[in-house]
């Protein structure tokens, strides 16, 4: 199934589970949802539950947020992570308090969903990838579905969880095909290792998944063992999971869509560095975004945007000249 | 503006009307409005004596709108504030030792002074804060009106916020959502003339709050909100509308704060005159003038009320006082909560 | 809704309505509608032979309200429009080659392919873009006219955008702010009766939006915007009350696109007979319709136009097919801008 | 003078110095601004050129914008950062793209203000350090005055920037006394060492500069000589003067109000692992704020924020078990 598919399908079941699970959001209604993967559920459960709303981000996305706290399981979507800029203030200063300041009387039992990330010419207003934003935030938890398997499941852990959860799903994947592995333990809030290796590892997420596949497949074609660990919850982090792999592999490339500086590969490459600091035998290095508002045309978006080639540059100069110049310690 | 006699009543829908001129009622609306008078003058002691820190916003001089506006509604409803908020709570029954509690960082405190001034919430009484954030509680209330309207369940949401409030995009999102939705929210804006040091007509281009009921679609209605009388009465039919049709309504209680914005606030804004004028109009001093006239009120029960006030407040204070310090090491309780129930997909 | 005659531009002021009947001004409408028709149309199959990408937003069915709603316009006049914005770069003379350029990509385009379609910005012809963040543009708007109020210039800011974008918070905080400063703002909502998929009726508690400059006391309008000359009429009368008074007025052009929301839109969520019967009233149909009536068109110089149009638009697209892709090189330029002046402190 | 009295000097310098500067904010002219730094300013310049706003946060910022691309040189005044979530769109999308995306037609000389940090028991909605989200965005400045001599000149800087400046005033810092150095040289965009020492190295910024400097006092009396270094500049960082420090004290403690993870501290710690791999002797650490909403009571406050003696702490950490074991390189 593609991964709009299984967005689709986890929703429904969601929907089917629980009836107070109800989906909020512009255009998931009649249109379907912007990427449809809300298509047909309003003719199933009817408007009351597949809420069309105004272009208001800020007040439903809040109104996802009481609903929560007075006993719904809404999931709310955000067309896009680029109109979140407008809702971050419920998401921030309601959302992420609500439990701790209330001394736990209330939760906020909220999911909201929404599509990150550039790649299809759709220029600096409309290619955001600001989960670092929310990976900030105590009181939140980000997930980051990179395959139609954690697009499958991972809608339910987020609903089974009693605080805030923020799903980015990278636009680029709702039309990729893949297999849905069984719901049975399954546990979103752990890292994947993707593909193993012992040269080095490569740290990653959502969109940028697949070119980290393609770049370690290259790499092992020059002889370059590359482990590709897929982070899949941006908020907690499972830092264990990475530095695993570091401990074996000494080395590692963080690859992000988001912008370099003060990006979620920094927070990467600076907890590797202080945990795994006797276990780095190269400097960590980063591939994301380069610093500027990302443009329309496509080959300045691709110059601008991690790609397959710079992840395998970067690895090679990290092992290359190490491996030229001292042992793994 | 003049002090509108008992005449003005006559307005009032006869369900509205009767509690209203009830003795007990009127005695309890005047308890009211003792208990948060004093209860304030209290807490800024406190805040002076450095007890209460942050920010301490007091409503001195709004009492009518926060009483009258309260005590039209039912227990299970719900009440969304904004941080000037201590009647509010009191007034939904939040213990004074609790809001004085929280406002000395005690474990006693509703929100284990995790929230202070700002953020009183009692779950339990159905008041849910306490928002810091200008509009930031608006989406709030819509939510948990949509809850009460999906699970239909009867109850009204009120959701209390200040003139300045208006301005923002979150008070016509909301207002448009709650509408569309048809959703039983009772928008109540506390009008008092100021948002902060700028004056109503320096950050409303139309000013006549109630009447962007209309932009919407919604009912709207503006009170004098120095008389409690008024504001019940208002509010009450308000409530009724907002029950009967299930659509929200918009009130504005046009009142005035005594005292600056908050406890740093030098107030070089306002005229001297002009807070003096209005303090002519204080409902602590008006409200019981009233009931002596009506003959529903001696002096020496306004002592005894008083008194009691003054007493349930120093009460308030010393449990306060007794209760142990929120510890330290508890910062990271109830960050996270508990996994309410397994993955659907886990379990199938 | 029927289509108005002639006896409805009866209304109009003399100033207005003078131009409007002149011959060669009613030639120039019909040619600018059928610029921006043919225009579009030719991009629609760029777009479906890869040679534009991203999202593609067409305006086919609205171009009344962009010819009229910018034929009142000065030339020294500040437009800021949202992402369905072809019809008013090229109405403000933004060169259909250069447009198209941007579309492809290439470094003869505007913004030299960084923008796309969604981001036309053209400076000199103050045309401020092309914002894809649906109310984005309506602040910058208020900023704009700000600034020519405080230099005393006496231009007009022109704002466009849709029906949907009335529902966020920055309307209400835009029509406010300009409407307390007294800036010279002309908000033109091109109401299509959809936001994406959503109808009027499902985003708006009250949908009349002229209605709501009452919310902001300023003036509110509302047009049939398939009437080229009724738009334009109006918009000179709301144009004319901007730049006298300074005050914002607020114009609400009911219209209808005629294709869908973008070229990823499968339109699911229109009745075919609603389209079919907004299509009846296409402008470019009805208008030289009554032109013909009028005596000031016959079909052989509609043919003359048409082509004028098509002739235009290919040489469009040949120039901006011959000029060169924007190097993927230029990625860093124009991140930074030179300092402009020295710091104060450090001149001293 | 105080800092305080240093802004206002600063703006009443701008005023004077070119007329198309102007103010605008919420209070910021009956009032004399949340926390006095105009107080005068109106009556010496009129409301046409100190402008109060109502609460409209993204559309006041917004009219910031384009009055400067028409011309103006507007000091937009958010009163506090936390509001500054409600202006977060027309920042990132309009004012950190227009240059680029106008392929350079507009500009925006645009300088926003505003009030940050905690410390003050105000709680969760109002004690936000969210630099590191600006600090995030292509097409940003951001400055942080952490001095008040600072305070004094970065306004003049900041208007001099023909592009987009923040200017974030960590509230603790207004009542705080200071010199005033000469204007002539300034430059804040460098980073600047607030006091040498080769032991280890401790980087910060704004409101946690007082609590560095008082945390190296106490480590030369324990004998080791920390240099501390303020970023002054947090978007372009100075990671030069960062990276020349550690060359010679191998070690890095970086000390932020944010929270710690994807906060500011992860930057600079991630770029000086980058950088500075060879160089480093011992982990690099982080020293930020607790990964919780800022509560109000006092005691559960300070616990939140660093302090004097996590930093000493973190520090001694470093230096004491690094020294035992192995020399710097
Ligand atoms: C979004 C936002 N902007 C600014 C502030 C700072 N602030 C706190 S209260 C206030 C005035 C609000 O006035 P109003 O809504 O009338 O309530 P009142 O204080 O009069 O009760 C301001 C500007 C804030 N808390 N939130
Ligand atoms: C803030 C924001 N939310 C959502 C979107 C996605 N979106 C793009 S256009 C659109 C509908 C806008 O409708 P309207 O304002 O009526 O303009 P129209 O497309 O009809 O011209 C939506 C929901 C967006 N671009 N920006
Ligand atoms: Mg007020
Ligand atoms: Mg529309």
């Amino acid at each position: 199934m593609t991964y709009r598919e299984a967005v689709r399908e986890a929703l429904r079941e969601a929907l089917h589970a629980d009836p107070r699970v109800v989906l909020i959001g512009e255009d998931v209604g009649r249109y379907g949802g912007a990427y449809a993967c809300s298509l047909g559920l309003l003719e199933e459960f009817g408007p009351d539950r597949i809420r069309d709303t105004p272009l208001s981000e800020n007040a439903f996305l809040g109104a996802g947020i009481g609903s929560a706290v007075a006993g719904l399981r809404p999931i709310v979507e955000i067309m896009t992570i680029n109109f979140a800029l407008l809702a971050l203030d419920q998401l921030v200063n309601n959302a992420a308090t609500l439990r701790h300041m209330s001394a736990g009387q209330l939760s906020v039992p909220l999911v909201v969903r929404m599509a990150s990330g550039a790649g299809r010419q759709l220029a600096a207003q409309h290619s955001h990838s600001l989960e670092v934003w929310f990976a900030h935030v105590p009181g939140l938890k980000v997930l980051a579905p990179a395959t139609v398997s954690d697009a499958r499941h991972m809608l339910a852990a987020a609903l089974a969880d009693p605080d805030p959860v923020i799903i980015c799903e990278h636009a680029l994947l709702y039309a990729t095909e893949g297999e849905v592995e069984p719901a049975a333990g399954f546990d979103p809030w752990r890292a994947a290792v993707r593909r193993a290796g012992d040269d080095l590892t490569i740290v990653t997420s959502g969109g940028s998944l697949p070119k980290c596949l393609a770049a370690a497949e290259q790499l092992a074609a020059e002889g370059i063992a590359a482990e590709v660990i897929d982070l899949r919850c941006l908020r907690p982090l499972d830092l264990d999971a990475v530095a695993a792999s570091v401990a074996t592999t000494g080395r590692l490339v963080t690859v992000d869509e988001g912008w370099r500086t003060c990006g979620l590969a920094a927070e990467i490459t600076a907890a590797i560095a202080e945990r795994s600091f006797g276990d780095l035998v190269a400097p960590p290095a980063r591939v994301c975004t380069a610093e500027v508002p990302i443009p329309y045309a496509r080959q300045l978006e691709e110059a601008a945007l991690p790609s397959v080639a710079g992840i395998v540059a970067a690895a090679r100069r990290l092992v290359v000249p190490a491996t030229a110049e001292e042992a793994p310690a | 503006m003049s002090e509108p006699g008992p005449a003005a009543d006559a307005g009032l829908s006869p369900s509205a009307t009767t509690p209203v001129l009830a003795p007990a009622h009127a005695r309890r609306l005047l308890a009211e409005m003792l208990l948060v008078r004093r209860f304030e003058e209290r807490a800024a002691e406190c805040y002076t004596e450095g007890r209460i820190r942050g920010f301490l916003h007091l409503g001195v001089g709004q009492e009518a709108t926060a009483v009258g506006g309260t005590a039209a509604l039912e227990p299970e409803d719900r009440l969304v504030a904004a941080y000037r908020e201590h009647a509010h709570a009191l007034l939904r029954g939040v213990p004074p030792a609790v809001v004085m509690a929280e406002m000395f960082g005690r474990s006693a405190g509703c929100c284990r002074g995790r929230g202070g001034s700002m953020h009183l919430i009692d779950a339990q009484r159905r008041f849910y804060g306490g928002y810091a954030i200008v509009g930031g509680g608006m989406p709030l209330a819509v939510g948990l009106a949509l809850a009460d309207r999906l699970e239909q369940r009867p109850h009204v949401t009120a959701c209390f916020f200040g003139d300045g409030a208006v301005a923002e995009g979150a008070f016509h999102e909301c207002l448009n959502l709650a509408a569309l939705w048809r959703l039983p929210v009772l928008f109540f804006c506390e009008n008092n003339l100021y948002a902060m040091g700028t004056a109503l007509g320096r950050h409303q281009a139309m000013p006549l709050i109630h009447r962007k009921a209309a932009g919407y679609g919604i009912e709207g209605m503006v009170v004098d909100g120095m008389d409690v009388l008024a504001v019940e009465a208002a509010t009450r039919l308000a409530v009724e509308l907002v029950r009967g049709t299930g659509m929200p309504v918009l009130i504005e209680a046009r009142t005035y704060r005594f005292r600056a914005h908050s406890m740093y606030d030098p107030d070089r804004y306002r005229d001297k005159d002009e807070v003096a004028r209005w303090k002519t109009r204080d409902p602590l001093v008006t409200f019981p003038r009233r009931l002596r006239d009506w003959g529903l009120l001696d002096d020496e029960s306004l002592r005894e009320l008083d008194a009691a006030a003054t007493a349930a407040v120093e009460q308030a204070v010393a449990e306060a006082e007794a209760s142990p310090p929120e510890p330290a090491a508890e910062l990271f309780r109830d960050l996270v909560g508990e996994p309410i129930r397994q993955p659907a997909g886990a379990l199938s």
